[in-house]
């Protein structure tokens, strides 16, 4: 059976990545990241993803979700833990984002990565602990993706399932 | 309120008793797992029927009459029903005629009776296998246990029935290395699939070394020579197919999305804040919201005759298929009458063997056509021509011996002229 | 760059021209829309095969030879190639042999010329129906142009086609009232549907009175006894079906999940910080990224792999459906070689021409079967059965002519006994 590409199950050891994708990015994006308010990243404001049309979609989509009212963009894009992930992750896709923003060669629709998926699932279970407390208990080892049966939480845009 | 919530939330798992590696009764389980087994208890309880499934175990052989004429000379021709929920999987068996009206081997206790595995521990494998059922009846005290799926001491989910071990070997894969959302479905797979018992030692087998779809499996018999029974009426060798839920399943796109099938037959309900798994295995279209609703946004209705549009044609088909066989069966039998021989007959006999086995593969299957609805459709589709092409031959025949007939004997048609 | 996207955003959209009632010509619409101008021009780019459908306008007659047998008699047997692009819409009707072979009415450019309103403004509808095609010939001058979908002042969606105006009122819709979503396909069905020229002035209809799966269709024909053609060999009345795309996808789950046709061959594309449609109708195979994974969140080969799946289906039972009715004609031949009457026949000639419409319905259907999966199989296995029951009460009637002969001449057979 062909499991969920953006299962959290394989998450990466992305912290190796971190310090090579900034070297990249902050010469090539430091304009754009300014210009377009890519420090919205570090804001808790929807409005300032906004700052980019691309994110138009998605803010419409969570705008119209269950979530609109409990939770913005970074109670689920951002690590809930330490600052020190925190203000990586916000780093990385401020800059990330900013560079493929100028560049323009990102390929829509827009595919979440896997290491925004592993944020959001932790964001997920961290909210809801209790609810999933039983479910989570054989969990340690091989978590089942959230999303791949609450596709429309975050964003009420997907068609159907998964 | 909050307070209790969370305080759910960590007693959780708490072990109330420890429970022994051999424990088989639900009850012991249970003291651990309250909501699972007060769930699995429910598997009792007769929900009624749905428009084709359903817990109400009505005989398939008056809804169906065909099913009678199609297994002439077999078992199934004389007892068999709609299935219900697991509490019924070992009363079900030992109530049936089928294992009355033959002597039936052990082997069919490996699905029904969560002994199989120790007695065959006792008895080893091919032993356990065949022997005669009778003899072993009295040892078999549980139906479906938590033990069937569950390891007692870490609770995860693990394969107990070797006829599945095998039978995924021969396709190269190892069930150990399966991931928790294979297992998800890995553990359903133990028992609904076709088998058969092969050789001498009724050994439980699951004809899957060529593939999973039904014309691998058809290759698969083909080749082995292996059929269940002589036909009454036509004296040709037929093959029953049983269950093939996770066969049928395999080629459709649920599965292909990564969909198991505990994610629509134990769908997550919440007892207070907390979410557990449905252990109530029953027909999801008596809980389309749990079941259906978290992953297809649309409304019960709407999803219900989505699931009314693929059963009606799947059934419409079905009946066809069935017409289709019974003129087949008219014409062999009209041939045979007319002197044809078996050598004669060996082509259509085959023919009428895998068109029939195609019809059996859909009609056995218990989501009519849902579990993959247009392989339910090419696979009914295939058993008409091929049905039909059998009756052609049959009839081909049959003129050939009227006409060599009329040639010894050509008065008696100009005695009779129509 | 930034600059410019967030401007763009704003500019659109901007009137260059002012667009006059009767202009067809989409360079003076492209004035003020050049996006979508440039990405319709595209449309005369041949961007080759898919594995079933695609742009290269291959001979379907020698692909599928037995085509040629099952229309014989028909223009179809003469000249049927893959469809392409819209900007071929004219000249590949201007120069198929259909035209040729046949005398042919003008009700033919409803659908292949922008021109076809004004034309019908100035003749009236069923003057221009029946007009020979070569006599207005002259008059045509462009295939499809926006003026076709657009209303040049709103550049709203409309409706420009009468067959399909009546063809919905008579199923009790008014088209008027359509909402957004429903005009993203209502646009398409103006012309990609089954259709046939009714009575003496040939006027264009759509067989929908009774609904539109195949079933309904043909009721309708059988009621209003309508035939396209005498076959060749068998000399039974046929009936053609023509791209049913609106009738099989009606059908199907896309249908009835609300998507449109536009969303799936019209997919929005981003010109800087704007999204427009791509006005390059073709093919969703070669563009599985923007067509596709808007809605499907997975990778454009697991995407690919399920319409393969899908077609590869509908593929096997078309060839087997076409094997199916090959022998039925070879069967009617051979009774009526055998001294069969019309009368005797009828029934026969009854159950061929329902079997071959279904197979035509979705051999003609340029889908292979996507848009409506399990149905194209269903309809597929009718056929097949319908066209073996035909097969079969013809090798009767054979043989209850040669059995008449030889009660006749019993000799004959005596003489030569094989
Ligand atoms: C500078 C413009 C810009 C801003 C501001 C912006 N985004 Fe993005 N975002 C992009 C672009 C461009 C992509 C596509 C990148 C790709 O596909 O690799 C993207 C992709 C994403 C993705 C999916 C790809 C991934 O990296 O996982 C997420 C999640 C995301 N953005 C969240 C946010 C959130 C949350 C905010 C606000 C805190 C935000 N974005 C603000 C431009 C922006
Ligand atoms: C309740 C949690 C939640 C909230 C709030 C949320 N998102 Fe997301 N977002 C997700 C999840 C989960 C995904 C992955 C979707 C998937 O894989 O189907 C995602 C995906 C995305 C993507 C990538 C596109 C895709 O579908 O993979 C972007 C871009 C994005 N979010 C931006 C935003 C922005 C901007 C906001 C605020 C306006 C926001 N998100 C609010 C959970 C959330
Ligand atoms: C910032 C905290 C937070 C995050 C992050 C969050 N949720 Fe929620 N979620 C809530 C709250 C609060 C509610 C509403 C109260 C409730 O039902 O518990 C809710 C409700 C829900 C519900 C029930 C209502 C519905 O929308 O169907 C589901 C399911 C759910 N969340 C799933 C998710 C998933 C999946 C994710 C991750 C993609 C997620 N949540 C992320 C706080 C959060
Ligand atoms: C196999 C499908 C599936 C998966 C995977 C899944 N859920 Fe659910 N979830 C459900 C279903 C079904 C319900 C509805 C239960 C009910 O309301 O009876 C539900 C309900 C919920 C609710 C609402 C409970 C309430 O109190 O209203 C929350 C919150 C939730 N899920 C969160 C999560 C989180 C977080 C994850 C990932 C750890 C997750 N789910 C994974 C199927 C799933
Ligand atoms: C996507 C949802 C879904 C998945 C996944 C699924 N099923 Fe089903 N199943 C159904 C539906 C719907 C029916 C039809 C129920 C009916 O007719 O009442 C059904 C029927 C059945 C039945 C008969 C129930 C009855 O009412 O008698 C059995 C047994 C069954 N499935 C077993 C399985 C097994 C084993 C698997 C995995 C190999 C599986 N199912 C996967 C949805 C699903
Ligand atoms: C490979 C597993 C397996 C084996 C071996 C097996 N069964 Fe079953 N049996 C099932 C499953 C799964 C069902 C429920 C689905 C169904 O009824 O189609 C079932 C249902 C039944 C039923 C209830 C429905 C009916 O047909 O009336 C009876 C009785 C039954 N089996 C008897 C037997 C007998 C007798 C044998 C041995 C000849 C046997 N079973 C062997 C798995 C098995
Ligand atoms: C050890 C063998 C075994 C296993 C493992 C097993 N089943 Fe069954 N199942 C049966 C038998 C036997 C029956 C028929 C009981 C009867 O009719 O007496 C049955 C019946 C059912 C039914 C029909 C219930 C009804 O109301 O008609 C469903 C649905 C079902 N099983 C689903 C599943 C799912 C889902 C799994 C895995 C999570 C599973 N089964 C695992 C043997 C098994
Ligand atoms: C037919 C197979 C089957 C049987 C029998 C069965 N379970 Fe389960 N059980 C499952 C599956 C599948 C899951 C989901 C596991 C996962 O998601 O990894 C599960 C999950 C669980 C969980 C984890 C929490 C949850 O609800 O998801 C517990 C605890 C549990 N079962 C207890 C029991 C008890 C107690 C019994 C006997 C009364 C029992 N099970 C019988 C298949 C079964
Ligand atoms: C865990 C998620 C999940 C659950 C639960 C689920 N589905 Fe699906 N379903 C999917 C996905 C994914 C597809 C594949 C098509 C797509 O990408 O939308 C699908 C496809 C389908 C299709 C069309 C494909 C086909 O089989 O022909 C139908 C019909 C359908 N689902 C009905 C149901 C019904 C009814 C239920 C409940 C009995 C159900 N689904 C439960 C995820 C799910
Ligand atoms: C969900 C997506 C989807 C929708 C909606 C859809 N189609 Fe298609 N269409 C396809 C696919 C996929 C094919 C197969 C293309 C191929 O075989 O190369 C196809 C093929 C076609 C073709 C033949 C293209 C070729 O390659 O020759 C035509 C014409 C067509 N569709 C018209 C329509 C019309 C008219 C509608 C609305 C009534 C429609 N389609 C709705 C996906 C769609
Ligand atoms: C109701 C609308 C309609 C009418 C009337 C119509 N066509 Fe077409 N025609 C189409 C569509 C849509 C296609 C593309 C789909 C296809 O080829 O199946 C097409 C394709 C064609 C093609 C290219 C493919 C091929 O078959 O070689 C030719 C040539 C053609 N038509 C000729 C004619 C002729 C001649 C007539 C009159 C006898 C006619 N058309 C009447 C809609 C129509
Ligand atoms: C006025 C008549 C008409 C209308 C309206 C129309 N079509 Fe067509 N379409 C045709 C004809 C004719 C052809 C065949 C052209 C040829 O082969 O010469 C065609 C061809 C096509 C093809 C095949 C392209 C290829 O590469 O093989 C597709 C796809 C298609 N149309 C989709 C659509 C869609 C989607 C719509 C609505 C948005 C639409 N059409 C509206 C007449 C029409
Ligand atoms: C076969 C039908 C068809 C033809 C021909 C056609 N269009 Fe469109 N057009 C559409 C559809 C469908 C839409 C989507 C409308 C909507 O979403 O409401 C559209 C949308 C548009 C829009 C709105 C913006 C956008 O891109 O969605 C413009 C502007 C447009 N078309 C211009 C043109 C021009 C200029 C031509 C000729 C060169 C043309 N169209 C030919 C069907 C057609
Ligand atoms: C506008 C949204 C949308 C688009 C675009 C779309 N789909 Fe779907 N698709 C759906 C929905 C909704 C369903 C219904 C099943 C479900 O609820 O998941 C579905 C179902 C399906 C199914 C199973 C149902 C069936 O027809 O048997 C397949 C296969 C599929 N889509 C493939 C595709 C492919 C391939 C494309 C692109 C050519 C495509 N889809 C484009 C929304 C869409
Ligand atoms: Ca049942
Ligand atoms: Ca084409």
């Amino acid at each position: 059976m062909a499991n969920d590409s953006r299962s959290p199950a394989r998450s990466r050891y992305w912290l190796a990545g971190v310090a090579v994708t900034f070297g990249v990015l902050i010469g090539l994006s430091a304009f754009t990241f300014v210009y377009a308010e890519g420090f919205s990243y570090f804001s808790n404001d929807p409005n300032s993803c906004m700052n980019c049309h691309i994110m138009r979609d998605q803010f419409e989509g969570w705008n119209h979700s269950t979530h609109k009212a409990v939770a913005t963009c970074n109670d689920c894009h951002t690590p809930h833990g330490n600052d020190v992930e925190k203000y990586l992750v916000k780093g990385i896709n401020g800059f990330n984002h900013s560079l493929k923003f100028t560049l323009g060669n990102f390929t829509e629709p827009i595919q979440i990565t896997e290491l925004n998926a592993r944020v959001a699932h932790n964001n997920c279970v961290e909210c809801h602990q209790t609810a999933v407390s039983q479910i989570s208990h054989l969990d340690v080892e091989e978590p089942l993706s959230c999303v791949r049966c609450h596709g429309n939480v975050g964003h009420g845009n997907t068609a159907h399932g998964p | 309120n909050i307070q209790n919530k969370k305080a759910e939330a960590t007693q959780y798992p708490l072990q109330v008793v420890e429970i022994p590696a051999d424990e088989l009764d639900p009850a012991v389980w249970g003291k651990n797992f309250p909501s699972q087994y007060d769930s699995f208890m429910q598997t009792a309880t007769n929900y009624g029927p749905t428009p084709y499934g359903g817990s109400e175990p009505y005989s398939k052989l008056e809804k169906y009459p065909a099913m009678k004429r199609l297994w002439a000379g077999y078992a199934f021709s004389v007892d068999h029903n709609e299935e219900r929920g697991h509490q019924y999987a070992l009363q079900d068996q030992l109530e049936t005629e089928r294992i009355v009206v033959k002597e039936q081997p052990a082997a069919c206790a490996n699905c029904h009776a969560a002994d199989a595995p120790r007695l065959i521990e006792q008895m080893g494998w091919e032993e356990f296998n065949h022997t005669p059922y009778n003899d072993i009846k009295s040892e078999l005290h549980t139906g479906t246990s938590c033990a069937d799926c569950h390891d007692p001491e870490t609770m995860e989910l693990r394969i107990t029935r070797q006829a599945f071990v095998e039978a995924m070997a021969k396709q190269g894969v190892d069930v150990t290395t399966a991931s928790r959302q294979e297992m998800r479905s890995y553990v359903c797979s133990q028992c609904h699939v076709e088998y058969y018992f092969a050789g001498e030692n009724k050994v439980l087998t699951f004809p899957w070394e060529k593939g999973m779809n039904i014309d691998d499996i058809d290759a698969y018999y083909q080749e082995n020579g292996f059929i269940d029974w002589v036909h009454k009426e036509t004296g040709g060798g037929m093959i029953k197919a049983q269950h093939p839920e996770t066969e049928l399943f395999s080629t459709g796109l649920h599965a292909a999305s990564g969909v198991a099938c505990a994610d629509c037959h134990m769908p997550y309900i919440r007892e207070g804040s907390v979410k557990t798994s449905d252990h109530w295995l029953r027909s999801p279209l008596v809980n389309i919201n749990g079941s259906c609703q978290t992953c297809h946004n649309y409304s019960e209705a709407e999803l219900k005759a989505r699931v009314d549009t693929i059963q009606a044609r799947t059934a419409e088909l079905l009946r066809q298929s069935e017409a289709a066989l019974l003129d087949t069966i008219d014409a062999i039998v009209a041939a045979k009458d007319a002197g044809a021989s078996e050598e004669e007959l060996a082509e259509i006999y085959a023919l009428h063997r895998s068109a029939q086995l195609r019809w059996d593969f859909i009609s056995s299957e218990n989501s009519t056509g849902f579990h993959s609805p247009q392989e339910a459709a090419r696979v009914l589709a295939d058993s008409i021509d091929m049905a039909r092409q059998a009756q052609i031959a049959a009839i081909m025949l049959l003129n050939e011996k009227n006409s060599q007939e009329q040639a010894v004997a050509p008065q008696q048609l100009v005695n009779n002229p129509d």
